[in-house]
């Protein structure tokens, strides 16, 4: 039950050298970089630019990613605005809800630091990272769709790095 | 039987167990392109381009979505109800793939010509049903349980116009087997039975009746299947995902597998039934084109051709409310097949 | 019943009307911009990340101060007599700098674009460029120092300007007045005056 | 050998024998990260709020309930369509008849409205005094 | 063993007892129903079993299709009654039904 | 006794949910498929606007009401900078009066394109959504070429403007008309007269005009509805009475007045009206200096002004109080979408689920402008 | 029709109920109204048959100076065109006002807002809940006086 | 053993544990799940009694309809999770007994009466016999099946729309 798991030790015994592990392992990340489903779920500003970027303009369907509407089927969650305090318990369940290789893109000034509300928002949480982890940060207030674009590029090499199931979950 | 694997390899059990090999690898491979079709011809209608980051074509797009699905946790969530909700997807995809036992793909290569063979394809493909029913149910969330209860009442009303416009071509054909229904309309495209079938000209009355029943067809299975315009069972805009809400993984992969194996189950029966099937539109003129290689071209051609119809009116249409799906279908459907049915019967006993 | 055949017909030719659009959209040349292998052509005004040329900034906290989100943090330190800022110690344009800029971060997670920090800066030296590519893995990176003073220099600096002002203390001592005097001098207040006339000519640029 | 039923009997071993196979390669490969929240029900992110195995829509009954005897009339014309040109005239009209018996019903369900699904039955708002007064 | 008649009809036999038990026992108006099923599918088995073995032939089958018409009919009626015995007495338990008659 | 009533259920819809555009929440009350009960949950998008504003000095606000309603800045921009200029008492040259219609028609048809495209998302045509992305991508560029960003301006100031638009923008805009007037109606074959989506609409969610009114609905929500009123006629801020233009009402061409397919029509139809508008405007904009009536520091009097202007949601107002200090005392934005969305309760009882969901999505509402 | 004739109108009505007319305030001219009589002012305004002001277009709570809260109406006319702005004052140690939510149903989440972020208590309000912030918020956060928490259910709230 | 008798004992373990499962679950949906295996493995046995029209015929309409009603009827009726086998022991214990001995002579009997055992004649074609016997032979009852049905119909309908008033 769940080799992923327990490659994580195999790999450091074997070090560098078992080759069909790192072959495997090359596979399975490219497969995971490869297909990132996203969540269908925006929540302000940058929402709108996230969904230019899904648009013919932009395109992320080139990058296989499609939005799907349930967390169960989804490996990415893109935080792609605001979030305020009563959303953030809603995001973390969310996020708590989707199946183990998952990664989360802070996309936009609010979602990396509460962005121009930091100062006097009271009801605005300063940061996703308070609840969930983050993979990468996106700047940009909205980001355009091309810095979005370069974003999941970066998470797509980080993964391709990851070594078999050390992914954040 | 007419199977081409018996012929090779001779009557034993092996044979048997192999012959749906071929099919289940069609399935798969259909399921996997056929996915990355509808996302290609999706892009297509919308200017886009679509997956091309994998390789130039995205061809191995969909592969590495089922690797990644592979490595997907599975999730049984703490309220569902275990058994079923394991059950579930088993029963979706078994009742789909043995309606393509009785697929002719060419005249040799059928994976059980049954004699009873439309019948058959109606009751099994019907049994899926119970597993959507049983995947809504064992969610035990709000919005599966409404995909389950609207996938039933959907593919249980539609069955109804499905089997009576199928019938028009039983009755027209007096036969149940799917081989059987090839092989009357050999002779090029005009002895289909959407131009009426082989027969004399008098059949040029009949044109009208059969092209309607096919259109009927085509739609009631396209309900069946739960595509745009009918997919309100995952219609994302209500009901978020319909049945497969809670599913993850590979689980939910197996639902997709079926949605998709549909598609082409039912395509196929469409062809057989009203477009030839197997035979080659140019009938005799041109034998070389009918040889049992060229059959199976021509099977998947028309099928295919029917599935992309289905995913253009997909990227098309909206889709229409469940009431509206149910009053379309007692209110218009059944009567027109009823009546063209009672018209054919008509013509049978005056020709 | 002919609203009934009514509602067939409608719904066939309609349902026809739209798949003829979208079908005839299929073979339009797509639209899709393949982002890292082809890039737009972006406006000059372009609005992305800021860029601060340390060479003519003068700390004079203008940007910081119209900043809505007060994401610049600026911190100065007086010259002392016999130093003086970079290398030459005036801006581009000839105008003298007295302010050592130690700390100048602009903190592009909080930022949001919106150029107001552009327009009174009176030397031009805040400006937005088309860099947009720029996301990390942490957040900390995002926090951009654009002063060209290392932190050990920034110390010293410190230091200096408190032994100077040491000096000066023990000086006030000796001779009050005079030191009055040379404390005043280190931030004249021509500066402001200057920051006005100086926006004038940035917003009509 | 083996019978037309047995050859459907042996798709069905193979496509559950496949669906067995590829589950349970995910199980096998699947990572598994437990934590507190990811057994909860998915409801747009919300709490579920009452039971869900509840009482629901009374159509969906009416709907099985019609179509089962569609289903049991489908059965008998199946045979029928598959006899009916060497029999001939007769077995048209007794078909006829039996079909009309049944459109009876039918229509009687249809006219009794039994066939509606529920309709949305708006309920279109309206003050209790006449307030805005348009130009027109 | 070569499976005969016998074999069949033990089936049937079974699936009675166990129909007829859940008729019984069973308090539940519905599982009653199923119940009823259960006895009528054993009756069916029986009846083709016999038009193999026992040269009934065709005519058995015809005979068990009836049989199948006659369970729809019955369980579209005896559900209709259930639902209506639900809606009247808040209830499915056949006893509870009974008491609250009078 | 009890009845065999289907058991209430209540089921929320939001805020992580495709079609309520963004997060809201829903908490719906259903009889099977009959939804009894609406309550629409707010505040998820909560970003204090109201708190910031006064934290800023009067030119600083102007970036938060871009983020109010995300999809319509210039609009927002404008109606608060009317309101501060109204207690500035500044006049601004022509110039950029011009320059501020255009680019705030250009938003609306923006804005609308959104509104069209995610109405047919909802009613699960994904196709049309691409289509009026595609065109709104259009209108970004102009926009990008002028003040350099896609959404979020910051480009109408208290007293003039960031930039000045260039000669290649007017050129630009003229080619963008004439590419737009055909796309309209290729929208509209595609969409807005399918028949299935006809049957989705029509007749669904009717809102009688005195609800309406009385329920503060504005903008085309209002005009769905009949009402022949429109801001930029009927107050005519800016110079919107130089325009020729119709005042578009929904009249019940498909279904009856008040429905949702006449509250999405009137949303086409003005796309037809803002390029009429664009069109007089982009010839005639006089010479002039955008940022001459900038003030140096913008320090208004004890006073408080109210501007309500129409944004491509409905009425959209700034409530400024100046206390007479750098900071505005309070500032209170009338959201149009806030008062739109109040109504849906009372219009979509007796609705099935699927018709809340276009019940909602024919409001066009934009949850930062909510919110705020 | 002009404000000074609603003015006189109004006075003529309700007297002592409706403060003095203030012009002199740049931008535009109001009236302070009593807080108990609002109600009743308000079903005048909106039937009287010359004033039928049918549109609450705006509604707002102030903090408006150091003891007093202010609700605002800004109301207009579809009928007859004409808008008028009305102004409640409220203290802050009895913050309540009567609710004009049945006259006008915009103003049924307005008044909700205005309890949610200002804090004064709209009697006779039919559902007066926070609107924006979560239920189980502290203070009311427009209140000049607000302090902003620390905490929020274990989130940290300042940056 | 040949294959068909190994096949007719695991369809027979099938529809007795599945039986048993409907009979003695606590949960009235899970018995309507378990009902599905009952039926469908019975198919299988006609398919093994080469009755091939009467097993699609029961998986057609039990399955896919009897079935289905059956499940909505549990649906409509119970808060299902609640639905526990409220039986007391005085009722179980006579039933078991009652049943049991049924059961018991049934076999006793079938085990001891000399069936009159004629293989049938395999036809392959049942469904053009079926068709033709229905016809002719059966015209009567399967006129009077549409009657029934149509009762059922118009009966069922009364009863549905009863409740829904
Ligand atoms: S980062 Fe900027 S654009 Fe994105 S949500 Fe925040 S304010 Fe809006
Ligand atoms: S662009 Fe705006 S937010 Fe960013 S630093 Fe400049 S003034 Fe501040
Ligand atoms: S306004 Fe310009 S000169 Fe002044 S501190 Fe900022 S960047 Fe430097």
């Amino acid at each position: 039950m769940g080799i992923l798991n327990k490659l994580d030790i195999s790999v450091e015994q074997f070090e560098s050298g078992n080759i069909i592990i790192t072959s495997m392992d090359k596979l399975l990340n490219w497969s995971r970089l490869s297909s990132m489903w996203q969540m269908f779920f925006g929540l302000a500003c940058c929402a709108i630019e996230m969904m230019a970027t899904s648009a013919s303009h932009y395109d992320l369907d080139r990058f296989g990613i499609i939005p799907r509407p349930s967390p169960r089927h989804v490996d990415i969650i893109l935080i792609s605005g605001t979030v305020t305090l009563k959303m953030a318990t809603r995001i973390k369940r969310l996020y708590d809800e989707m199946p183990a290789p998952k990664y989360i893109l802070s996309m936009g000034s609010c979602a990396n630091c509460g962005g121009p509300y930091w100062e006097h928002g009271y009801h605005v949480l300063k940061g996703i990272d308070r609840v969930i982890p983050v993979d990468v940060y996106v700047p940009g207030c909205p980001p355009r769709p091309e810095a979005l674009l370069e974003g999941l590029i970066k998470l797509q090499d980080k993964i391709r790095n990851q070594s078999l199931a050390k992914h954040t979950a | 039987m007419g199977n081409i694997l018996t012929q090779w390899l001779g009557d034993n059990l092996l044979t048997y167990i192999l012959i749906p090999v071929p099919v289940l690898v069609w399935v798969l491979v259909f399921a996997l392109y056929a996915v990355l079709g509808e996302r290609k011809v999706s892009a297509w209608m919308q200017n886009r381009i679509g997956p091309n980051r994998t390789d130039k074509f995205g061809l191995l797009q969909t592969i590495l979505d089922v690797v990644k699905l592979i490595q997907k946790e599975l999730i049984i969530p703490n309220r569902a109800d275990r058994l079923y909700f394991r059950i579930a997807p088993y029963i979706v995809f078994t009742a789909t793939f043995m309606g393509y036992a009785i697929l002719p793909f060419s005249s040799v290569y059928i994976g059980v010509d049954l004699n009873l063979g439309l019948f058959y394809f109606f009751a099994i493909t019907s049994l899926s049903v119970i597993g959507v029913l049983m995947a809504g149910w064992a969610s035990n969330n709000k919005y599966s349980l409404f995909g389950g209860m609207r996938t039933v009442a959907q593919i249980v009303s539609y069955e109804i116009p499905t089997a009576l416009s199928a019938l028009v071509v039983v009755m027209l054909a007096g036969t149940l087997s799917m081989q059987k229904f090839a092989e009357i309309q050999s002779g090029g495209i005009l002895n289909w039975y959407i131009f009426g079938g082989p027969g004399s000209v008098i059949k040029i009355v009949l044109i009208p009746i059969m092209v309607v029943s096919a259109v009927i067809l085509f739609i009631s299975t396209l309900a069946e299947t739960n595509r745009t315009p009918f997919d309100l069972t995952e219609a994302d805009s209500e009901l978020v995902a319909g049945v497969h809400i809670e599913y993850s993984g590979m689980m939910f992969a197996m639902f997709f597998l079926a949605e998709y194996a549909q598609m082409f189950a039912v395509s196929g029966v469409v062809t057989t039934l009203f477009l030839g099937g197997w035979q080659s539109p140019f009938g005799d003129l041109v034998p070389f084109l009918n040889t049992p290689v060229f059959q199976v071209f021509w099977f998947l051609a028309k099928s295919l051709f029917l599935v992309f119809v289905m995913m253009w009116l997909r990227w098309t249409l909206p889709r229409v409310r469940i009431d509206q799906l149910m009053t379309m279908c007692w209110k218009f459907l059944i009567p027109i097949t009823l009546v063209n049915l009672f018209l054919v019967g008509l013509y049978i006993i005056l020709t | 019943m002919k609203a009934y055949f009514n509602h067939i017909y409608q719904a066939v030719s309609t349902i026809m009307v739209g798949m003829s659009i979208t079908v005839k959209q299929m073979f339009r040349k797509s639209v899709t911009i393949q982002y890292p292998e082809q890039r737009l052509q972006l406006p000059e005004r372009e609005r992305n990340r800021l860029f601060v040329n340390m060479e003519d900034c003068i700390g004079c906290d203008q940007c910081a101060k119209a900043c809505p989100v007060s994401c610049i943090d600026i911190e100065t330190v007086k010259v002392v007599p016999g130093d003086i800022v970079g290398k030459t110690g005036t801006t581009s344009q000839g105008k003298k700098k007295a302010l050592h800029v130690t700390n100048f971060t602009i903190d592009f997670a909080k930022c949001c674009f919106c150029q107001l920090c552009v327009f009174p800066c009176p030397t031009e030296c805040i400006y937005m460029t088309d860099v947009f590519e720029y996301s990390t893995y942490t957040r900390k990176e995002l926090k951009y120092q654009f002063s060209d003073l290392t932190p050990e220099q920034g110390e010293q600096k410190k230091k200096m300007l408190a032994e100077y002002n040491a000096e000066q203390e023990k000086k006030k001592a000796l001779a009050a007045e005079e030191a009055a005097k040379k404390a005043a001098e280190p931030k004249p207040a021509e500066n402001k005056g200057e920051t006005k006339t100086e926006s004038d000519n940035t917003k009509e640029s | 050998m083996l019978s037309n039923f047995g050859q459907v009997l042996v798709f069905m071993i193979i496509s559950i024998a496949f669906i067995a196979v590829a589950i349970i390669t995910a199980k096998i490969v699947a990572p598994r990260f437990p934590s507190k929240g990811k057994y909860s029900t998915y409801e747009c992110g919300e709490e579920t709020v009452g039971d869900t195995w509840l009482r629901f829509n009374f159509r969906y009954y009416v709907v099985a309930l019609i179509f089962i005897i569609f289903d049991v009339e489908i059965v008998f014309l199946f045979p029928w369509a598959v006899v009916f040109k060497s029999l001939g005239v007769l077995s048209f009209i007794e078909m006829a008849i039996f079909l009309l018996i049944l459109i009876v019903g039918f229509i009687y369900a249809y006219a009794k409205g039994d066939l509606y699904w529920d309709k949305p039955q708006p309920v279109i708002p309206k003050l209790e005094r006449q307030i805005f007064k348009s130009e027109e | 063993m070569e499976i005969g008649l016998n074999h069949y009809l033990a089936l049937g036999a079974i699936l009675f007892g166990l129909g007829l038990f859940a008729m019984i026992s069973r308090r539940n108006a519905i599982l009653v129903l199923m119940g009823i099923e259960l006895i009528l599918n054993a009756a069916n088995i029986n009846l083709v079993a016999f038009s193999r073995y026992n040269g009934l032939g065709v005519d058995g089958q015809v005979v068990s299709i009836f049989v199948i018409i006659l369970a729809v009919a019955e369980a579209a009626i005896a559900l209709g009654i259930v639902l209506n015995l639900y809606n009247n007495f808040a209830t499915v338990d056949i006893d509870e039904a009974n008491t609250m008659k009078d | 006794m009890s009845e065999l009533r289907t058991e209430e259920l209540t089921i929320n819809m939001g805020p992580q949910h495709p079609s309520t555009h963004g997060v809201l929440r829903l908490v719906l009350t259903l009889n099977g498929e009959i939804v009894t009960d609406v309550k629409p949950v707010l505040g998820y998008l909560h970003r204090c606007f109201e708190k910031h504003c006064e934290a800023m000095t009067y030119p600083q606000v102007v970036p938060y009401t871009d983020r109010m309603d995300y999809l319509n800045s210039m609009n927002n921009e404008l109606a608060y900078v009317l309101a501060a200029e109204k207690l500035l008492g500044i006049q601004v040259p022509e110039r950029v009066e011009y320059i501020r219609v255009i680019m705030c028609e250009l938003q609306r048809i923006a804005s609308h394109l959104v509104a069209i495209g995610t109405y047919g998302n909802d009613a699960g045509a994904f196709t049309p959504f691409l289509y009026c992305f595609m065109d709104r991508e259009k209108v970004l560029e102009l926009f990008e070429m002028v003040c350099g960003a896609r959404l979020l301006y910051n480009y109408i100031w208290v007293g003039g403007l960031s930039h000045d638009i260039t000669p290649e923008f007017v050129t630009k805009t003229k080619e963008f008309i004439k590419y737009f007037r055909p796309r309209i109606k290729q929208i509209n074959n595609l969409l807005s007269y399918n028949k299935i989506f006809i049957e989705r609409t029509a007749g669904i969610g009717v809102l009688p005009q005195d609800v309406a009114v009385n329920a503060g609905v504005s903008g085309p929500t209002l005009r769905g509805s009949g009402v022949k009123f429109d801001l930029r006629k009927d107050d005519k801020y800016s110079i919107y009475d130089r325009f020729d233009f119709d005042v578009c009402v929904g009249w019940g061409e498909r279904g009856v007045v008040g429905d949702c397919w006449n509250r999405y029509i009137v949303r086409a139809y003005e796309m037809e009206q803002s390029l009429r508008i664009i069109e007089q405007a982009i010839d005639n904009i006089p010479e002039g200096d955008v940022q001459s009536a900038v003030p140096k520091r913008v320090k208004p009097v004890v006073g408080e002004s109210y501007v309500r202007t129409e944004s491509p949601k409905g009425e959209l107002a700034y409530y400024i109080i100046s206390d007479g200090s750098l900071n505005p005392y309070r500032i209170k934005a009338r959201s149009p979408s806030f008062c739109n969305l109040s109504v849906i309760n009372q219009i979509s009882r007796g609705h099935m689920i699927a018709d809340v969901v276009m019940i909602l999505g024919s409001f066009d509402i934009v949850l930062g402008c909510i919110d705020r | 029709m002009e404000i000074t004739d609603i003015y006189n109108k109004l006075k003529k009505v309700f007297g002592d109920g409706i403060g003095e007319l203030k012009t002199d305030v740049p931008v535009s001219p109001f009236f302070f109204a009593d807080r108990s009589k609002i109600n009743a002012v308000a079903l005048f305004l909106r039937d009287e048959e010359s004033l039928q002001f049918d549109n609450l277009s705006c509604l707002s709570g102030v903090d408006y100076d150091k003891d007093n809260l202010a609700v605002v109406y800004h109301l207009f006319s579809y009928a007859l065109g004409h808008s008028l702005i009305v102004k409640c004052l409220i203290p802050k140690s009895d913050p309540k006002i009567q609710t004009v939510s049945d006259v006008w149903a915009a103003a049924d989440w307005h008044e909700r807002e205005a309890f949610d972020l200002v804090g004064m208590v709209f009697e006779g309000h039919p559902d007066l809940r926070r609107i924006l912030l979560p239920d189980d918020w502290e203070g009311h956060p427009l209140r000049k006086d607000y302090k902003v928490p620390e905490f929020y259910n274990g989130m940290k709230v300042p940056y | 053993m040949p294959i068909t008798t190994i096949l007719f004992y695991v369809l027979a373990f099938i529809i007795v544990v599945s039986a048993v499962m409907v009979v003695f679950n606590k949960n009235v949906i899970h018995s309507a799940f378990a009902l599905f295996f009952t039926l469908f493995a019975i198919s299988g046995i006609y398919v093994l009694l080469k009755a091939d029209f009467i097993a699609i015929t029961q998986i057609m309409v039990y399955v896919g309809g009897i079935l289905i009603l059956l499940i909505f009827g549990v649906m409509l009726t119970t808060k299902i999770t609640n639905v526990e086998l409220k039986t007391k022991n005085l009722n179980v214990i006579p039933s078991v007994i009652f049943s049991l001995g049924i059961v018991t002579i049934l076999i006793f009997i079938i085990f001891s009466t000399k069936w009159n055992i004629k293989q049938a004649v395999e036809n392959e074609e049942t469904i053009t016999h079926i068709g033709k016997a229905l016809l002719s032979t059966y015209l009567l009852p399967f006129e009077i099946a549409s009657v029934v049905l149509l009762v059922a119909l118009i009966g069922s309908a009364m009863f549905a729309r009863k409740i829904k008033d």
